[in-house]
């Protein structure tokens, strides 16, 4: 097949689903229980040198409380999927944690502004970065799920964006068209936090599902980070609302408010104060150190972490603002 | 005449730019105000879709994040990310705004990095995210920004996010969707679009209180001006009413 | 591109993907009703020499109702996906609406044996075929979905469906491996029967979605028949359970039982000795001949049919199958 | 030794090759039932998945269709054709039983049409379906059919569904993917395997009161023999219990 153009990034995952068809193979098919703490599911699955991809959109169902131990277990030299990454880049980015990193949509926290952290590793020169985007990452990971080494696309056509990237561009055999062609991204782990899951990993998502669809899929290992157990009863009463099946989950993890202090659609807002905190203690390194170590090393989980920041008066409070109870209050008492 | 700021006259612009019953995808900020006021005032039916997958939500403020739950708030569908690019990539989608750190006469924008190294920016920003995609997608790509000489360069340092390319019929030739490009650039200053055959940033309308050389100074390249060259309409009293009032009573956007 | 292999199937669609667009870009995004009733829908939507495709899988979801409608306005020389096509199939056959057919899987009804007037209909010679499989039909909706000319895949290789079909192989630029591209099937129109959907067409589909999400937004036309119409603050309750947008819909019909004389997840289960009798009496031209009048030609509409084969009380007790009641209540006899 | 009949003891066997925690894709009839009598017997995590999207359904009853309200009644998920396709595809799938109205030497098989034109067919059969996808995807295929020369044939009508394509390693060469391909085949008569290089068909096993003449004799193409062949065993009271009481108690497939 003739490649009419390519990108001169390095892809960080090998695309070759015969590959990842052997690792499945030897996946575990049985349907028992992988409840286990988070502390021991990140040290199990998650390792020094792998790629990592985490669900949710920036700090919209991203599972935080993860980040969180992954910097408290030290985790090194790691790839990551920079697919709409706010707040959990900027932890990943304290921590140092990874050198190679594919990039949707990074150092920015969207209205929020800009992550000073972010920006200082990212010009550092210490991460080798391949450009992608939004839909790029998202399709790449939904050529993974379908089990082929890449979709065709008509994004990044003409663009700096596609030069350096990992996809190439040739013409359709059909139409002539050209096309660009994004890799098959299959994660070494992928880390999920959902609304609902019983103690085998099925697991309910409510609300928009982002990419993790095709990212529970394409994860080589899954870890899912749930809101709440709920019993297998529960899940065949109603399997259209199945968002992901167990057979693709190696460990299942009950973290109330797990993606603190990001939103959690239908369960709680995100804490705005808390992140402005961030982005604004970061401009001081020293203070920006003893930040980390209150709210991240010197936590022993993340519901310690949640003490630290209001516990749960805090959480109901954010809970009324997704929930736009906190209107109501107030009209009410006009 | 009624007082207003650069945010907010920018924003109105966009928003007649919105007719009724076409489909947009925004992000958050100056777009989503758009969006949002042209729905309040002259396009009822305009359909608003969020990158991560909210779908013609009742939106209850303005969103943070463009896949933040307000995107979704009583939508007739919660989606996905997939799901939206490609009913963009299917020719469902009329209009986006885009912004970025520079953008050229083509209209190509830059939201990746400052420098001359990639390897080694001078300045790091965010990159893409949905921007190429709906860029390479959509029919019609509109920008908001400020009139700046920083902004508005001969030659961005990272074309992160396709125009018209290097004009003429490159972008055509580059295999991006026939019939998709820049519309129009809304700046504090003014309104561009493109002359049909160079491709090249052309002013059409000049803001109240500025003179084409005001947009000639602060833009790096030589702009091109329309035959006629009209005067903005400036925000009407129920534009900014409802703007300040309805759509940006905390002034998330407006205030800036 | 070069093709290693290629099928000498004909494709009866244009997989181009910038026409489409052209289509779509007329198509109004206006979210006003769409309601009508199914002869008006059928009349307006489903012209003659279109290629058609219903949702569903066979005898399960499938809008029987419109196929039998279809019939009634005597439509002739389309084209039809045979995507699982069983009960469907063998009344568009019965009425020779088709002469170009994509095949997965035609002639038979699974379980319930081979249809005569199925077979007799494809050995007439009458009918232009290409072949394909039950993924290879479901990826090529989802190669049109995604607004794509094609999607690779590993099925049909060294083997006459392929030959048959409209697929070329190609290796992987990527991996090297030879692929199978399935060119994107965007259907003239298409019908979709859901449990819930409002005025707009924003529907609800509960249960397997079989191919319809991808089928939905690949038809250029879309049809929905609906057991009921709900509100659109029903809709908008919540977003999570919405399966079709309103912007791909055309028309909305409420149709009750539009489905029958096959299953309907959770509202009705097939009609077995029904099916039966169809099967029966395809056997004898004359009796056929009669069965199809007293049953499609005679019938104004959709609930006559189901008032010639036991009205209301018939359906109560399909839905006691559906739902096992039979079974309680047969226990709670003994 | 219980008394079975042909579709019994085809049943059993076929169930007892499915073990504990492997994922199998099943139609209707036989090899629904050989996968429910596995459940219940030596394999209760069996996880049974059908091609329209229903995944480890409670099964009430034999279902009817593949896409039949049964085959998601109580499941853990209830998706969609390309989910559970792309499953198979991904290696997440063990096992799958097909059937065809010819089977060839390599375990080719066809439910296409029979005749030399194809434009002309003597009989048309529905065509692949699943089949051909189950085929391609999953790692084990085996086969259920009556042992009968017209329908083991030296050469099929039309390749529906690849087995081992010429045999050697012309399955491999052929793209498709590398470890899947024909596993046993499964009559009322014995099982056969493949040898594992030319991948021609092989008596393994011989049912109770049949001889490899018999075999043989209703084969339309020489078959090898394993160097020890074994004898089949019989269905089991237990089996057999389950099978008629639990399985199949309306004698769907057990009648036939």
């Amino acid at each position: 097949m003739i490649v009419l153009e390519e990108g001169k990034g390095r892809l960080f995952t090998d695309p070759d689903p015969d590959r990842a068809r052997e690792f499945f193979k030897k996946k575990s098919r049985k349907m028992q229980s992988k409840v286990m703490n988070l502390k021991e599911a990140i040290a199990k699955f998650v390792h020094d040198g792998d790629y990592l991809a985490v669900g949710g959109f920036g700090a919209n169902r991203t599972p935080i409380a993860a980040c969180q131990e992954i910097l408290r277990q030290g985790r090194k030299n790691m790839a990551f999927a920079g697919k709409t990454a706010t707040h959990d880049f900027q932890i990943l980015a304290a921590g140092e944690v990874f050198n190679r990193l594919d990039v949707a949509y990074i150092v920015g926290l969207e209205a929020r502004g800009l992550s000073p952290c972010s920006r200082k590793y990212m010009e550092s020169g210490k991460v080798e970065v391949c450009e992608w985007t939004n839909y790029g990452l998202a399709a790449r990971f939904k050529a993974a799920a379908m089990g082929v080494p890449y979709v065709p696309a008509r994004n990044m056509l003409g663009t700096d964006t596609l030069r350096y990237s990992g996809a190439k561009v040739v013409e359709c055999p059909f139409t002539g068209k050209r096309l660009t062609l994004l890799p098959a991204l299959y994660p070494d782990v992928g880390v999920i936090h959902v609304h609902e899951a019983d103690v085998y990993g099925n697991a309910r998502i409510r609300g928009i599902l982002i990419m993790d669809g095709d990212l529970s899929k394409a994860a080589k290992r899954l870890i899912i980070t749930t809101e709440r157990l709920i019993s297998n009863d529960e899940i065949r009463r109603d399997p259209t609302s199945t968002s992901i099946p167990f057979y693709l989950v190696d460990a299942v993890c009950e973290v109330r408010y797990g993606a603190y202090p990001g939103t959690m659609p239908y369960e709680y807002f995100s804490d705005e104060e808390h992140l402005q905190q961030w982005l604004e203690v970061q401009k001081n390194t020293e203070e920006f150190r003893k930040f980390l170590n209150y709210n991240i090393y010197d936590c022993p989980d993340h519901y310690e972490y949640i003490r630290r920041n209001g516990g749960i008066e805090k959480m109901n409070e954010l809970r009324h603002k997704e929930l736009l109870l906190h209107k109501e209050i107030t009209d009410a008492r006009l | 005449m009624p007082d207003y700021n650069t945010m907010e006259i920018m924003i109105c612009v966009a928003a007649r730019e919105l007719e009724d019953g076409a489909t947009v995808g925004v992000g958050t900020g100056a777009p989503c105000a758009a969006a949002m006021l042209a729905q309040k005032t002259h396009s009822p039916n305009l359909v608003i879709m969020f990158e991560a997958g909210g779908v013609s939500p009742l939106l209850p403020e303005m969103p943070i994040s463009v896949g933040d739950s307000r995107t979704f708030y009583k939508a007739v569908m919660a989606s996905s990310m997939c799901d939206i690019m490609e009913t963009c990539n299917r020719g469902f989608v009329d209009y986006t705004f885009l912004g970025g750190a520079q953008i050229d006469m083509y209209g190509n924008l830059n939201s990746t990095m400052i420098g001359e190294d990639y390897k080694k920016p001078k300045v790091r920003f965010p990159g893409s995210g949905g921007a190429n995609d709906f860029a390479s997608f959509c029919w019609r790509t509109m920008v908001v920004t400020l009139q700046d000489a920083r902004r508005f360069v001969a030659k961005v340092d990272f074309l992160t996010t396709p125009g018209w390319l290097t004009g003429g019929d490159s972008r055509v030739k580059s295999g991006l969707p026939p019939g998709t490009g820049p519309y129009k650039i809304i700046t504090n200053m003014g309104i561009m679009d493109f002359e049909p055959h160079s491709k090249r940033m052309r002013v059409i309308s000049i803001n109240p209180g500025y003179s084409f050389k005001h947009i000639q100074d602060n833009c790096g390249f030589e702009l091109l001006q329309a035959k006629i060259i009209e005067e903005t309409r400036p925000p009407t009293e129920d534009e900014l009413r409802i703007l300040r009032e309805e759509v940006d009573p905390y002034k998330y956007v407006i205030g800036r």
